[in-house]
C-alpha cells in the first residue's frame, strides 16, 4: 500500500518532468532560441579576455564568482572530510 | 589492499606516474588556449596521487605524500584564488586586471602569457584541487586501514 | 537527422531512475549511487540545454576555417560547477556512510533509524 | 511613534508594561493587607494534603518532564499515534515525502493553476 | 559614495570567505591567535553588514546591483537585454536578512569560543563555520540564479560537515547522512529548474527571467522544482524531518545558525513567489499553497515539541513551528496581493512575517545557546534526567525564560509583536488561520513551561553544577537585550526595516527587474 503510493507519487514526478522536455512545450534539441548572452561570450572572448577558449573565459572572467563559489564548496568537503576522520581526544572516544 | 598491490602494478605505475603528472600540468597550464583548465588538470594529477595510492597502499607513500603538505598547499591555493579575484577590487571584485594591456600577462589572444588572470587562476584552482582530491583520499584511505586494524 | 527532444527525456528519465533508486534501494552506498545517477542526469540536461545543431567547440585554438558557429558555451560552465559540486557531496556522503558502518555497524538504511518521533 | 498598528488593532507594549506593573503593585497592596495574625509552627501553617502526611524533604515530588501533560497527550492519543507513526526515522520516508510534496506541488501548479 | 560601502556586498562574502581559508593555515599558531582571528573577521562581517543595512535603509531602500568583474560595478554590462555577468542585487529584503545573519553569526562565534574549547578540531569547527556563514550571506545577496544554486551548495555540505562534527556520537552520523541526502537532493531539484529555465530563456540572472517568463507548464515545472527544494531547505511540513535531526544533533551555536541558514531558504522562496514568479503565475493559488504548509507546519511542530524528551530536539521542533508563523504572514500577503483592490492588511502581514523572521531568530539563538549551556551542565540531554539547574545556574534561566516567553510570543517581549501582525492580518484573510496560530502559540508557551519545569525547577542536582562560563553568557546576554529591545520597541524597527523590506515583495517585482534591465542596455 504504502510503497504503491510511493510509486504512484514517483510516477506522477516523471510524467510532470517528461511533460515539461516533451515536443512542443520545450524547444527541439540544438535550437537553443534566446542566444544573446552566450553569443556575447563566444565573440568577445578573444577581445575581452583575450581567452582562446571561451569556456574558461566564462569560467575564470564571465562567472568567476561561481568558479570561486565551487572552489570553496570543494574546500568545504575536504574540511568536513578532515574533521570526521580527526585525531579525537581521550575523553571524547 | 594497504600493503599494495603486485610488482607489475608497481612498475607499471612508476613509469606512468610522471607522464600523468606532466599531462596534468599541461592541461592546467594551456587552460585559456585548449580544452582543459585548472579543475580538470588538477583532476588529472590527484588520479595520479591516487593511482600512487593504490599502487603502494597507504603504507608505502607515508614518506612521499605528506597530508600536512597537501592540506597547506591546498589552503594557499584557495587563498591565492581569491586574491586574485581581490586583485581587481579598484574596479570590481573579480575584474581581469591584465587582459589586454599589452604587458605581462597581456599578450594578444592565443599566446600562453595570455588572458590576464585566468592562466594565475588557472594555477591556484590546479593547485586547490589537486591537493584536495588527493587529502580526501588519502584521508579516507587511511581512515579505512585504521577500521580494518580495529 | 532531426532527433527532436529524444536526448533532454533521457536526461529526465536518467533523474526518476535516481529517485527510484534513492526511494527503494535500501544500502547507503546505492543511495550514494541514486544521488549521482541524478546528478549525472541534471549534468547532461546541462550540458545538452546548449547544443547547437551542427556547432563546434568554443575554442578559437586550431579551430577548423571558415569558423561555423559555436555550441554554447555557458552552460559547459554550469556543468563543470556542478560536476566538481557533485564530487564534492560524494565525498562527504561516503565518508558519514564510513562512520556510520562503525558506529551502527550495519549499511541498511531501514536500521539507521534512531533518530525518529 | 512607538506602538504597532495593524489597520485593525494596536499594540503599544510600553503602555503594557506600565499596566503590567501598575496590576503588580496593586496586587501586592491588596496582599500586604491580609491578617498577620496567624500562628507559626501551628496547624495554620501546615500545608494539608487531603489528609495525608507532607513528606519532609520535597526532593521526591519533583515531577519529571514525561509524566508533564500526561492527561493532554493521553487525550490526543489517537492524533500522536498517527503522527509519531509519520515520523519514522528511515530516510527512504523523508525522500518519499518529498517526491510526494513535488507530485502534489506539480498537480496544484500544472493541473489547477 | 564610500568606496568600502560600494563593494560591501561582496566582501560581505568574500571577508568570510578569506577567514575559511586562512584559518586552518592560522591555526597552527595557537588558539589564541586563531580566535582573535576569528573575532576579526566576524566582526568585520557583522559591521559591514549593518553599515550596508543601515546605510541602505537611511538612502530610502532603493534596490542596487553590484556587478562581479565590469568595467563598472553599478551598470550591468547588457546584451541583448540579458545581463552577462554576475549580478549581486541588494534590495530592502536582502538587506534585511543580512542583517539577521550578521546577528546570528556574530553571536554564535563568540558562543562558540567558550563552547568548543576544551574540544578537538576547533579550527576545523571555525572553518567550515565561516564558510557557511559565508554561504549564507551569498544566497541572500545574490541576483543570478546559478549563484545562488553555488551559495545553496556551500551552506549545505558546510552545515552538514558541522552537524556530523561530534564523531564520537552515533546519532550526529546519522543525521549528518540524511541532512546531507535531502540537501543534496533539493539542491539538484533547484538546479534542473535553473537548466529548465536557461535553456528556454537563455538567461541566469533573476531580474531578467522576472520580466520575461511566461506561465507555460516549463515554467510551471521549473517553479513546482524551485518551490519544493526550497521549502525542504526552509524545514516546511511534511518536508521538515530533517530539521530536528540537524538541529537536535548539531553543535549548539551551530543549531542556531543553521535555523539562519533554513531562513535564508525561506528569503529563497519569498524572493521566487514574489519577485520571479510574480508577474506571471496567479498569486492566490500560490499564496495558499504556503498558507496550508504554514498551518501544517505550525501545529505539527508544535504537537511533536510537546512529546519530545530531548532538550535540544524538543526545542529544534519549536523552531520549525516558527518557520510556519513567517510562512504563514508572507502567504497571507501574497494570497491577498492578488486581489484587483489590494487591501492593505496584505502588506501587514508581509511585516508580521519578516519582522518574525528577526524575532525568531534571536528568540531560537538564544534558546540553542542556553540549551548548550544546560545540557554541557547536566552532562544529559534528557529532560527527565534533569532536575534543580536553577539553584546553580542563576543567567541561564533567567536567559532560557525570556527567550522561551519570546518565541511563545508572551508580552511584551518581541514574538508577541510579530505574531500580533500575524495574527490581526491573517484573521481578516479568514479567522480560521489566526485560531490555530493562536492555539499554536499557546501549546508553545506550554512546551517551554515543560522544560522549564523539568530542568531548571526542582530539587537541588546531587552534585552542584558550575554556572556557564562568562564567554557564553555574554552572546546570549546580547541576544536577550535585542529580545527585550525589539519587543519594547516594535514600531521603530518595523518603520524603519521591516517595512521597506516588506515592501520590496508587496510592491511586486517592477523595481527588481527595472534595477537590472531597465538602466542597463
Amino acid at each position: 500500500m504504502k510503497k504503491a503510493t510511493i510509486l504512484v507519487s514517483l510516477l506522477f514526478v516523471a510524467a510532470f518532468l517528461l511533460l515539461a522536455v516533451s515536443p512542443g512545450v520545450m524547444r527541439p534539441f540544438g535550437t537553443p532560441e534566446t542566444t544573446a548572452m552566450d553569443d556575447y561570450f563566444i565573440d568577445n572572448a578573444q577581445t575581452d579576455v583575450a581567452a582562446n577558449n571561451a569556456v574558461t573565459a566564462v569560467v575564470f572572467d564571465f562567472r568567476g564568482f561561481d568558479t570561486l563559489g565551487e572552489a570553496t564548496v570543494l574546500f568545504a568537503a575536504v574540511v568536513g572530510i578532515l574533521a570526521l576522520f580527526r585525531k579525537l581526544r581521550e575523553e571524547e572516544r | 589492499m594497504s600493503k599494495g598491490m603486485s610488482v607489475i602494478v608497481r612498475t607499471v605505475t612508476r613509469c606512468v606516474y610522471g607522464m600523468i603528472l606532466l599531462y596534468g600540468f599541461y592541461v592546467i597550464m594551456h587552460g585559456h588556449l585548449t580544452p582543459g583548465g585548472g579543475f580538470q588538470g588538477g583532476a588529472v594529477v590527484a588520479s595520479a596521487f591516487a593511482l600512487l595510492l593504490v599502487a603502494f597502499g597507504a603504507a608505502g607513500i607515508k614518506g612521499h605524500l605528506n597530508r600536512h603538505l597537501l592540506q597547506t598547499l591546498e589552503e594557499v591555493g584557495a587563498l591565492a584564488f581569491l586574491a586574485l579575484g581581490f586583485l581587481g577590487i579598484g574596479t570590481a571584485f573579480f575584474y581581469n586586471l591584465f587582459a589586454g594591456t599589452g604587458g605581462f600577462f597581456g599578450a594578444p589572444a592565443g599566446q600562453l602569457l595570455s588572458a590576464g588572470t585566468l592562466p594565475l587562476m588557472n594555477w591556484a584552482v590546479g593547485l586547490k584541487v589537486m591537493t584536495g582530491i588527493a587529502s580526501i583520499v588519502i584521508v579516507m584511505m587511511v581512515g579505512r586501514r585504521k577500521e580494518e586494524t580495529e | 537527422m532531426n532527433i527532436g527532444n529524444f536526448p533532454f527525456v533521457v536526461a529526465a528519465l536518467l533523474v526518476v531512475l535516481g529517485l527510484y533508486a534513492l526511494l527503494f534501494k535500501r544500502n547507503l552506498i546505492k543511495i550514494v549511487i541514486g544521488i549521482s545517477l541524478i546528478e549525472t542526469g541534471v549534468n547532461l540536461f546541462l550540458v545538452m540545454a546548449g547544443y547547437r545543431t551542427g556547432g563546434m567547440a568554443p575554442i578559437y585554438t586550431l579551430a577548423p576555417t571558415p569558423i561555423r558557429d559555436m555550441v554554447l558555451p555557458t552552460p559547459q560552465a554550469l556543468t563543470l560547477t556542478s560536476i566538481v559540486i557533485g564530487l564534492a557531496t560524494t565525498a562527504l556522503l561516503l565518508s558519514f556512510a564510513v562512520f556510520i558502518h562503525r558506529h551502527y555497524g550495519t549499511l541498511d538504511i531501514q536500521e539507521i533509524k534512531e533518530l525518529n518521533g | 511613534m512607538n506602538g504597532l498598528q495593524s489597520g485593525f488593532g494596536a499594540w503599544n507594549p510600553i503602555a503594557w508594561t506600565l499596566l503590567f506593573l501598575g496590576i503588580l503593585v496593586l496586587a501586592l497592596f491588596v496582599r500586604s493587607r491580609g491578617r498577620r495574625d496567624y500562628k507559626r509552627g501551628t496547624g495554620q501553617t501546615k500545608v494539608f494534603l487531603s489528609g495525608n502526611e507532607e513528606p519532609e524533604e520535597r526532593g521526591g515530588l519533583h515531577v519529571r518532564a514525561d509524566n508533564l501533560y500526561w492527561g493532554m497527550v493521553d487525550g490526543l492519543s489517537g492524533y500522536y499515534r498517527r503522527v509519531r507513526a509519520l515520523h519514522t526515522g528511515v530516510l527512504s520516508d523523508y525522500v518519499a515525502w518529498f517526491i510526494g510534496a513535488l507530485a502534489l506541488m506539480f498537480v496544484i501548479l500544472v493541473l489547477v493553476g | 559614495m564610500n568606496a568600502l560601502l560600494v563593494h560591501a556586498p561582496v566582501l560581505l562574502v568574500a571577508v568570510p570567505l578569506l577567514g575559511a581559508f586562512a584559518v586552518p593555515i592560522l591555526g597552527k599558531l595557537g588558539r589564541g591567535v586563531r580566535d582573535a582571528f576569528i573575532g576579526l573577521i566576524i566582526a568585520v562581517t557583522a559591521a559591514l553588514a549593518g553599515w550596508l543595512a543601515a546605510d541602505f535603509f537611511a538612502g530610502g531602500a532603493v534596490p542596487f546591483v553590484y556587478q562581479l568583474g565590469g568595467q563598472s560595478t553599478g551598470i550591468p554590462l547588457l546584451s541583448g537585454g540579458i545581463p552577462i555577468r554576475i549580478l549581486l542585487e541588494i534590495d530592502g529584503l536582502s538587506a534585511f536578512m543580512a542583517l539577521i545573519t550578521a546577528l546570528i553569526t556574530l553571536t554564535g562565534a563568540f558562543f562558540s569560543f567558550s563552547y568548543w574549547k576544551n574540544r578537538s578540531g576547533g579550527t576545523l569547527y571555525f572553518s567550515l563555520f565561516l564558510l557557511l556563514t559565508a554561504g549564507i550571506f551569498g544566497m541572500q545577496l545574490t541576483g543570478d540564479l546559478f549563484n545562488f544554486f553555488v551559495f545553496l551548495e556551500i551552506t549545505s555540505i558546510a552545515a552538514c560537515g558541522l552537524i556530523g562534527f561530534r564523531v564520537w556520537l552515533r546519532r550526529s552520523q546519522e543525521a549528518g547522512f540524511k541532512v546531507m541526502t535531502l540537501y543534496t537532493l533539493s539542491g539538484l531539484f533547484v538546479l534542473l529548474a535553473i537548466g529548465l529555465l536557461y535553456s528556454e530563456y537563455g538567461g541566469l540572472n533573476m531580474g531578467y527571467l522576472a520580466g520575461v517568463l511566461g506561465t507555460g507548464v516549463l515554467d510551471k515545472v521549473a517553479l513546482g522544482l524551485l518551490l519544493t527544494g526550497l521549502a525542504m531547505k526552509a524545514g516546511a511540513v511534511p518536508l521538515h524531518m530533517w530539521a530536528p535531526d540537524a538541529y537536535g544533533e548539531a553543535p549548539a551555536p551551530m543549531s542556531a545558525v543553521l535555523v539562519a541558514n533554513s531562513q535564508a531558504s525561506l528569503y529563497a522562496v519569498f524572493r521566487i513567489v514574489f519577485t520571479l514568479f510574480g508577474a506571471t503565475v496567479s498569486a492566490a493559488s500560490l499564496g495558499w499553497i504556503l498558507i496550508v504548509l504554514a498551518l501544517l507546519t505550525i501545529f505539527v511542530g508544535v504537537t511533536m515539541a510537546l512529546i519530545q524528551s530531548d532538550i535540544k530536539r524538543l526545542i529544534a521542533y519549536g523552531a520549525v513551528s516558527q518557520i510556519g508563523y513567517m510562512l504563514l504572514g508572507v502567504g497571507v500577503g501574497l494570497a491577498v496581493s492578488g486581489h484587483a483592490a489590494l487591501p492593505d492588511y496584505g502588506l501587514v502581514a508581509i511585516q508580521g512575517g519578516l519582522f518574525h523572521m528577526l524575532n525568531d531568530a534571536a528568540c531560537v539563538g538564544l534558546l540553542f545557546f542556553a540549551s548548550g549551556a544546560v545540557i554541557r551542565a547536566a552532562g544529559t540531554r534528557n529532560l527527565n534526567q534533569m532536575g534543580g539547574l536553577a539553584h546553580h545556574m542563576k543567567w541561564t534561566t533567567v536567559f532560557f525564560v525570556i527567550g522561551a516567553f519570546a518565541l511563545a510570543g508572551v508580552p511584551p517581549f518581541n514574538g508577541f509583536a510579530s505574531k500580533f501582525l500575524i495574527y490581526e492580518a491573517s484573521f481578516q484573510l479568514s479567522p480560521f488561520l489566526s485560531i490555530i496560530a493562536i492555539l499554536s502559540s499557546i501549546l508553545l508557551l506550554a512546551v517551554f513551561v515543560k522544560v522549564f519545569q523539568a530542568a531548571f525547577l526542582g530539587p537541588r542536582p546531587a552534585q552542584p553544577v558550575a554556572e556557564a562560563p562568562v564567554g557564553m553568557l555574554i552572546p546570549m546576554a546580547v541576544l536577550a537585550a535585542v529580545v527585550i529591545a525589539f519587543g519594547l520597541f516594535p514600531g521603530f524597527f518595523v518603520d524603519h526595516i521591516v517595512t521597506p523590506a516588506a515592501k520590496a515583495l508587496w510592491d511586486g517585482p517592477a523595481a527588481y527587474i527595472t534595477t537590472v534591465v531597465g538602466l542597463g542596455g
